[in-house]
């Protein structure tokens, strides 16, 4: 019944036109500015963006913090999709609504909430002082652990969510198989639970790492001109200097970081499936 | 199964990770202080009523509410379709069509609003609201897809054979049985596409104009000129209101399984 | 059909702005004001992306940044003689630029606000010392504030060679100490509220609310004295409301607003006929004399030296 | 049921895109006729079942339904009805609304439609679940549901496929009787798709066996049981040991090896069911390497020079131990002859 | 095989939550039996096995295993296989990898571990697929690369979990028949879990019926086929027509019916196969409801004052047309005496 591709090709056209043309257009034609400077066809605004030591650091410090948060989003993700799945049906539909619930909150009021938490005088520090870890308040926003901190709450749901499906959509019966065959636990998770949920942690990873490393309020809120990452360097590129050469080069590294994780972490999961 | 404390314990962290913010916010809003701060000083409604008198806030707070309710049916209107389409013809190029409607998702959102501020809106005069409202139909466009998508692939093609063969048509068959049986993706679509757009940050970061910003962008601003909790006061009447949202959706199609 | 006409000002004060200044005057001209609010480079940045079409017809800026507007076309001549309220102003502030293309609404002295019960200030070099440094934000080199502080901390470290390269150097040492790089005023209210720093050079214009916090935060009188700036209104070249324009930068500088506004501590008048009291006067940028002593960077200088600050800061201070 | 032809095939070529599932298929069906289409998975008989309900359009080849060509015409207005395998009841509809589905959309209002409708339920003995979703019914439930949602269309031609293969045992019996009860009564020609040769033995007026993509035999469940035209078909049902003709002597792995009795003429391989083997006497020899108990039998699996046979014993006699050696006997007179070996 | 107990279960209770899935079972096997669980879904077949495994602890009872009481030892450290339904492959490892999971656990390596897994696939016939990966298998081969997967672990015990029960009548018939010599030829005790009688007649040393989570009775299949003790265990062997004895009278829908010949002393019930109900003549009368062909026999559902009967007659016969009204008996001589009715 299926079968007309010009009736297909008629549903699916007009949404990639308008994909098209609103966006990926727009987006190009952005990406080739970086590389017309002065009416010339050049790279030198690459070249420029990697002799400055500032870019430079701010792009080792962006992909730092995406990675950080991806690892420790994926430690944090596997122990709460355990939990999770090991639920009755209801209590895991609850929590699973519970873990999704931040998603639909502002990311600014949740930003806005950290600025309070990690204060001098927020509930961390007195937590500290109480236990007696420091006598002093110490200085934890406008740092990279609050950017860190930040990113982490605001995504580490996508993670939780990608692994509980993983989890759940792995195969009945290969657990107990593998304990059947006498492996233990730490065995099974890393010969028969991980490489099955390779490929959710693949799509929970993309989501954080890209998330973590194109997120503009949080590195703006929490970590403010000290902690800059690239979307805050490109922000300020534009709005302060009007430097929008140099913001197309910010730009395109973002989009080559983004595609290329993807593209990245999909390979790994699918190479290591045909291995 | 095994292992229950552990992993209450871990549960119990998460959560409060993860939604303990929240509260914070909660808190302040309803502090007394003049300032945010946790635990809050004292009680009063003062800044959760001072909300609704802040000009800015009700025209960005329309704004925003019109571009999520627009741009997510906007969105639906070009997805549903090509959903349709991607789950029951085999096309050709089909993975490229879904790669393209789909690619606002991994395209930084600071980059589009860029895009869109200087090859729409400067060249072509294009007005804000209007750019505004495309990035954000583009930018729902992929959730609405995904969604959609998944649910159609829940539902056997079968049926719509089935109507064919009792006498209805194509078109016919699509309205009598295949959207009915959607209509909880399509909700949650909805739903998923309205928080998105209306929390949107980055694609809007650009995109305002005088007098025309979204609430978020409205939200930050005004952050960065008046420390007061009338914010924290907004952003939590504006979580309950999403909670809300959700948890009505939650009780009715089952919302999270279609996140 | 209603007139509107679009303004661009700086973020802090709006509450005040809307009382005194927007409120009345829209009910004077019978038109809409539409508000937009950010810092003067961002504001450059716009109405440069915006040239051909400009979206903002009338603008406030510091000095540096309205010649840099007026270089570049973005602004346009100034007819004095529809601005009533011209000749009341203070001479420094008639024509800053002498290009006719901007006029002074306010200036203000830039100092150190700190928490007394935690420090004494007495030179700009205080802020640098290693009991105070790990408390204080310091202005983002984009700001107005910025380049003027650290002015004022080479003087302080003997120098006044504008290229600010000592300076810098010195507080790319303790960039790591330093709470915050601060981008627009208003964000210090909260920093000092959960005492998140102890001192900060800040324009007067930001004091009031940071006055009433209820701490202990003194106004500092370093030995070098304090600098400061002076804002201006442009007018955006080709805007279609360039009477409206002119209609509300009059009444902007009229002796009522110009003293309401002082009295709120929000702006210290430019316009000489405005008279305030001594309480008052404490807490702003009052008369001839202090305007005369504050130590301005002229604007041309600004301009000259700030890719150099600008590539200085980013490898000593920004990483 | 009529002898005159209602629905025919002819020359019918069905392909995916370049792979070719049916290969023009000949078939002809008279009014009131139960047919089973059997055969192994994959054969074609899906595709054909979509073809004649009009799903899937034809390489090749004519349907002629009732004096009048449709090969061209949508399937939505050839009045045939399908039963499909998973059922395809429409899942947000109460079961009076699926039964209710055609008729409302051919006009059908009020009184008659629910007479009509309520009729139907009737028929599949469901009016007291009239008002359930079809996730609250058991699957043999839904599957009657399916039926009556086609049955009240009157279908010119109801097409079956695979309908009980989804159930339990005990409920396919009971689900194949009903069928039959109310093909009987209502006498609509049905075609009835399954792989299961015990199904199609129990139910079909005629069976059509297909083999890619092809008719291999047509004709009443005893022709087939008895009377296999190929080994394909003897194998197909329950003629374990088939061995060509060559010569009138066997062709085995050892070899020609004569037959004990004559071979018909014309037979071109012999086939034993193995309850036709002649166990304890005879020319060959078989070790035993597998035994089981079938109920009132036992089934022996000998290993002989013949190559391996099945041969079937009374399970009150002695059992023979795996590796004890049997001596068996093929006759000719018991085997039947096939017309073809391939 | 021999009689020693090897593996007993001792009051088992095994319970999920609140739900107690098995009720004090108790089992004892002999080493190098073959054991089948047979009994309908949810009477706790697999559960059973999972207990057996180590995979689920018993609320009370006890498991020894080879001389040694394995009730609290872990699912890893007790040397039992077990054969899931869906074979629980590891899809992400080649059949080879597949075969040599757990060996690799038990420290092989090089040389050994090759010859092992080769050996393991060789008895399973897969020597040539060891680079596929699972799902590039057909069914039965996958159920054969897990029953490799267990063999190579030379387990105690080897616990099957309908493992047949995803494959077409075809495969399965051949599983059957290789899993039996599997059995033979390593001599490994095999617990098997299906819920088809025809496979546990077939394949087992003895069967093992549960009911409700306990046995119902243990015997030879020709135990279980010939003398069931209940009714629940005749229906389940084929006796389709089961009546209780009253008085040395049937309970009928029509009341108390006198039956023809002696009913045997102490039994409960009577049981007959639908070819043991003698057709054609007799004090009872049926008219004929439904009629199947069934290769060599013809089924026949009567409507009968007794209820529904169910007879067989030669397919060679003439067939009877629906609603003729057919003579019949229930001889007590060729029934099953039963101890229980219910
Ligand atoms: N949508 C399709 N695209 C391509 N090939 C198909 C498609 N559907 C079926 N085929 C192929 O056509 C042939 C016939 O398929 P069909 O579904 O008619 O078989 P069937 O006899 O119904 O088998 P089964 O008993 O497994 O249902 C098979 O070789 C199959 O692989
Ligand atoms: N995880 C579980 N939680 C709660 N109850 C369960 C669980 N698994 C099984 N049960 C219940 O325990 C009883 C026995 O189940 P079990 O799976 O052992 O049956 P089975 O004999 O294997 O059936 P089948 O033939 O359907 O596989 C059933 O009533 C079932 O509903
Ligand atoms: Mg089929
Ligand atoms: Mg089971």
């Amino acid at each position: 019944m299926f079968q007309n591709r010009a009736e297909g090709f008629a549903l699916a056209l007009p949404a990639a036109i308008f994909a098209a043309v609103i966006f990926i257009v727009p987006v190009i034609i952005l990406l080739s500015g970086g590389m017309h400077v002065n009416g010339h066809w050049t790279l030198s605004a690459y070249t420029d963006f990697f002799a400055s030591s500032l870019d430079r650091l701010v792009l080792w410090r962006t992909l730092k913090l995406g990675i950080l948060v991806t690892l420790v989003a994926a430690i944090i993700g596997y122990a709460s999709a355990f939990a999770i799945v090991s639920l009755s049906p209801s209590s895991r539909g609850r929590m699973i609504g519970i873990v999704v619930l931040p998603l639909m909150i502002s990311p600014v009021a949740r930003t806005y909430a950290w600025l309070v938490i990690l204060g001098r005088t927020g509930i961390v520090n007195q937590a500290l002082m109480t236990v007696g870890l420091t006598d002093e308040p110490i200085r934890l926003l406008f740092s990279q652990t609050a950017v860190f901190v930040g990113l982490l709450q605001l995504f580490l749901p996508l993670m939780v969510i990608s692994l509980v499906s993983a989890l759940e959509n792995m195969p009945n019966d290969v657990v107990p198989a593998a304990r059947v065959l006498g492996a233990n636990w730490l065995q099974i998770f890393f010969k028969v639970i991980l490489p099955l949920t390779r490929e959710g942690l693949v799509i929970g990873g993309t989501l954080v790492f890209v998330g973590s490393v194109t997120a503009y309020i949080t590195p703006a809120i929490l970590g403010g001109s000290k902690v800059l990452t690239l979307v805050t360097l490109l922000y300020q590129r534009v709005t302060i200097a009007n430097d929008l050469v140099s913001a197309s080069v910010i730009a395109l590294i973002l989009i080559v970081m983004s595609f290329g994780t993807n593209i990245l972490l999909r390979k790994i999961a699918t190479a290591r499936n045909r291995a | 199964m095994k292992a229950r404390l552990p992993s209450y314990a871990v549960l119990t962290l998460l959560v409060l990770f993860l939604v303990g913010p929240f509260f914070v916010i909660v808190a302040a809003s309803f502090s007394a202080g003049s300032t945010l701060a946790f635990p809050p000083q004292g009680f009063s409604f003062k800044w959760v009523e001072k909300v609704f008198t802040v000009e800015s806030f009700q025209a960005s707070f329309a704004l925003s509410m019109f571009l999520a309710i627009v741009a997510t049916f906007a969105a639906l209107v070009l997805g549903v379709p090509v959903s349709y389409a991607l789950s029951r013809y085999r096309l050709p190029l089909a993975e490229t069509v879904r790669t393209i409607v789909s690619s606002p998702i991994i395209v930084p959102g600071i980059v589009v609003g860029l895009a869109l501020l200087r090859y729409l809106v400067v060249p072509f005069g294009m007005d804000i609201t209007l750019s505004l409202f495309l990035a954000h139909t583009a930018l729902v466009l992929p959730y609405a897809v995904r969604v959609v998508s998944a649910s159609l692939e829940n539902l056997r093609s079968d049926i719509e054979e089935a109507a064919v063969l009792l006498g209805s048509s194509r078109i016919g068959a699509f309205f009598r049985v295949v959207l009915p049986n959607i209509r909880g993706g399509i909700l949650a679509a909805f739903i998923l596409g309205f928080v998105t757009s209306f929390n949107q940050v980055p694609v809007s970061l650009f995109l305002t104009g005088p007098g025309v910003r979204t609430l978020p962008i409205d939200m930050l601003g005004y952050m960065e000129r008046t420390y007061d909790p009338s914010v924290a006061a907004l952003s939590a009447l504006l979580a309950f209101m999403s909670i809300g949202i959700v948890f009505i959706a939650e009780r009715f199609i089952g919302f999270s399984r279609y996140v | 059909q209603e007139k509107t006409l679009t303004i661009s000002v700086y973020a802090f004060a709006q509450d005040a702005y809307n009382r005194i200044l927007y409120k009345p005057f829209e009910e004077k001209c019978g038109c809409k004001l539409v508000v937009e609010t950010g810092n003067s480079a961002e504001r450059l940045a716009k109405m440069e992306a915006n040239k051909n079409a400009p979206v903002v017809d009338m603008a406030v800026m510091s000095m540096a940044d309205a010649l840099t507007a007026a270089r570049r076309g973005l602004v346009q001549k100034i007819d004095t003689s529809k601005l009533d309220n011209y000749d009341k102003l203070y001479d420094l502030a008639k024509d800053p630029n002498g290009d006719g293309m901007s006029v002074g609404y306010t200036f203000y002295a830039t100092s150190i606000a700190y928490r007394s019960d935690k420090m004494d200030i007495k030179s700009w070099q205080d802020l640098l010392s290693d009991k105070v440094v790990g408390n204080i934000a310091f202005p983002n080199i984009s700001t107005n504030q910025g380049p003027p502080a650290l002015y004022m901390l080479g003087l302080s470290m003997g120098t006044n060679a504008p290229d600010l390269k000592k300076p810098i150097e010195a507080v790319g040492k303790h960039a790591g100490d330093i709470v915050t790089f601060y981008n627009r005023s208003s964000q210090l209210v909260q920093l000092f509220q959960q005492g998140e720093i102890w001192a900060a050079p800040i324009g007067r214009f930001a004091w009031e609310p940071i006055s009433k916090l209820g701490l202990p935060i003194k106004w500092a009188k370093p030995k070098e004295g304090q600098t400061g700036g002076l804002n201006v209104m442009v007018v955006s070249k080709g805007t279609k409301n360039e009477d409206l324009a002119l209609e509300f930068m009059d009444f902007w500088l009229s002796t009522k607003v110009q003293k309401d506004l002082a009295d709120a501590l929000v702006d210290s008048p430019a316009n000489k006929e405005v008279k305030v009291s001594d309480d008052v006067a404490a807490n702003i940028t009052y008369g001839a004399e202090t305007a005369k002593n504050l130590k301005l960077i002229p604007a041309k200088v600004d301009l000259e030296n700030r890719d150099r600050w600008l590539k200085e800061w980013n490898a000593d201070v920004a990483q | 049921m009529s002898d005159h032809v209602y629905l025919s095939l002819e020359a019918l070529t069905l392909a995916y895109g370049d792979t070719v599932a049916v290969d023009g298929l000949d078939l002809s069906i008279a009014e009131g006729e139960l047919i089973t289409l059997l055969g192994p998975s994959g054969c074609g008989k899906t595709t054909t079942m979509r073809a004649v309900a009009g799903l899937l359009k034809p390489s090749s080849g004519r349907i002629m339904l009732d004096g009048r060509d449709v090969t061209r015409l949508g399937a939505n207005k050839r009045q045939v009805g399908l039963v499909f395998q998973s059922y395809a009841l429409f899942p947000h509809l109460s079961v009076y609304e699926n039964v209710a589905f055609g008729l409302k959309l051919k006009g059908e209002r009020g009184r008659d439609l629910e007479g009509h409708v309520m009729e139907g339920l009737k028929t599949v003995g469901l009016t007291q679940f009239a008002s359930r979703k079809p996730a609250e019914l058991s699957g043999g439930q839904q599957q009657r549901v399916s039926l009556a949602r086609s049955m009240v269309m009157h279908p010119k031609v109801l097409l079956l496929d695979e309908p009980l293969s989804n159930l339990d045992a005990r409920l396919r019996l009971e689900m194949r009787t009903e069928l039959q009860r109310v093909q009987r009564e209502t006498g609509v020609t049905m075609i009835f798709v399954t792989h299961d040769q015990g199904e199609a033995l129990a139910l079909a007026d005629r069976i059509v066996l297909m083999k890619g993509g092809a008719v291999e035999q047509i004709g009443t469940p005893e022709d087939l049981y008895n009377r296999p035209k190929s080994a394909f078909v003897a194998d197909f049902v329950g003629f374990e040991n088939v061995f060509a003709v060559e010569d009138g002597k066997l062709r085995t792995a050892d070899g020609a090896v004569p037959v004990s009795g004559t071979v018909p003429a014309g037979a071109a391989a012999l086939a034993w069911r193995p309850a036709m083997v002649a166990l304890g006497s005879g020319p060959h020899h078989g070790s035993v390497r597998g035994v089981s108990f079938a109920g009132g039998t036992r089934e022996y699996l000998l290993d002989s020079s013949l190559g391996p046979i099945k041969a079937e014993a009374d399970a009150a006699l002695p059992v023979h131990d795996l590796g004890t050696t049997l001596a068996f006997d093929l006759p000719a007179e018991r085997a039947a002859p096939l017309q073809r070996y391939a």
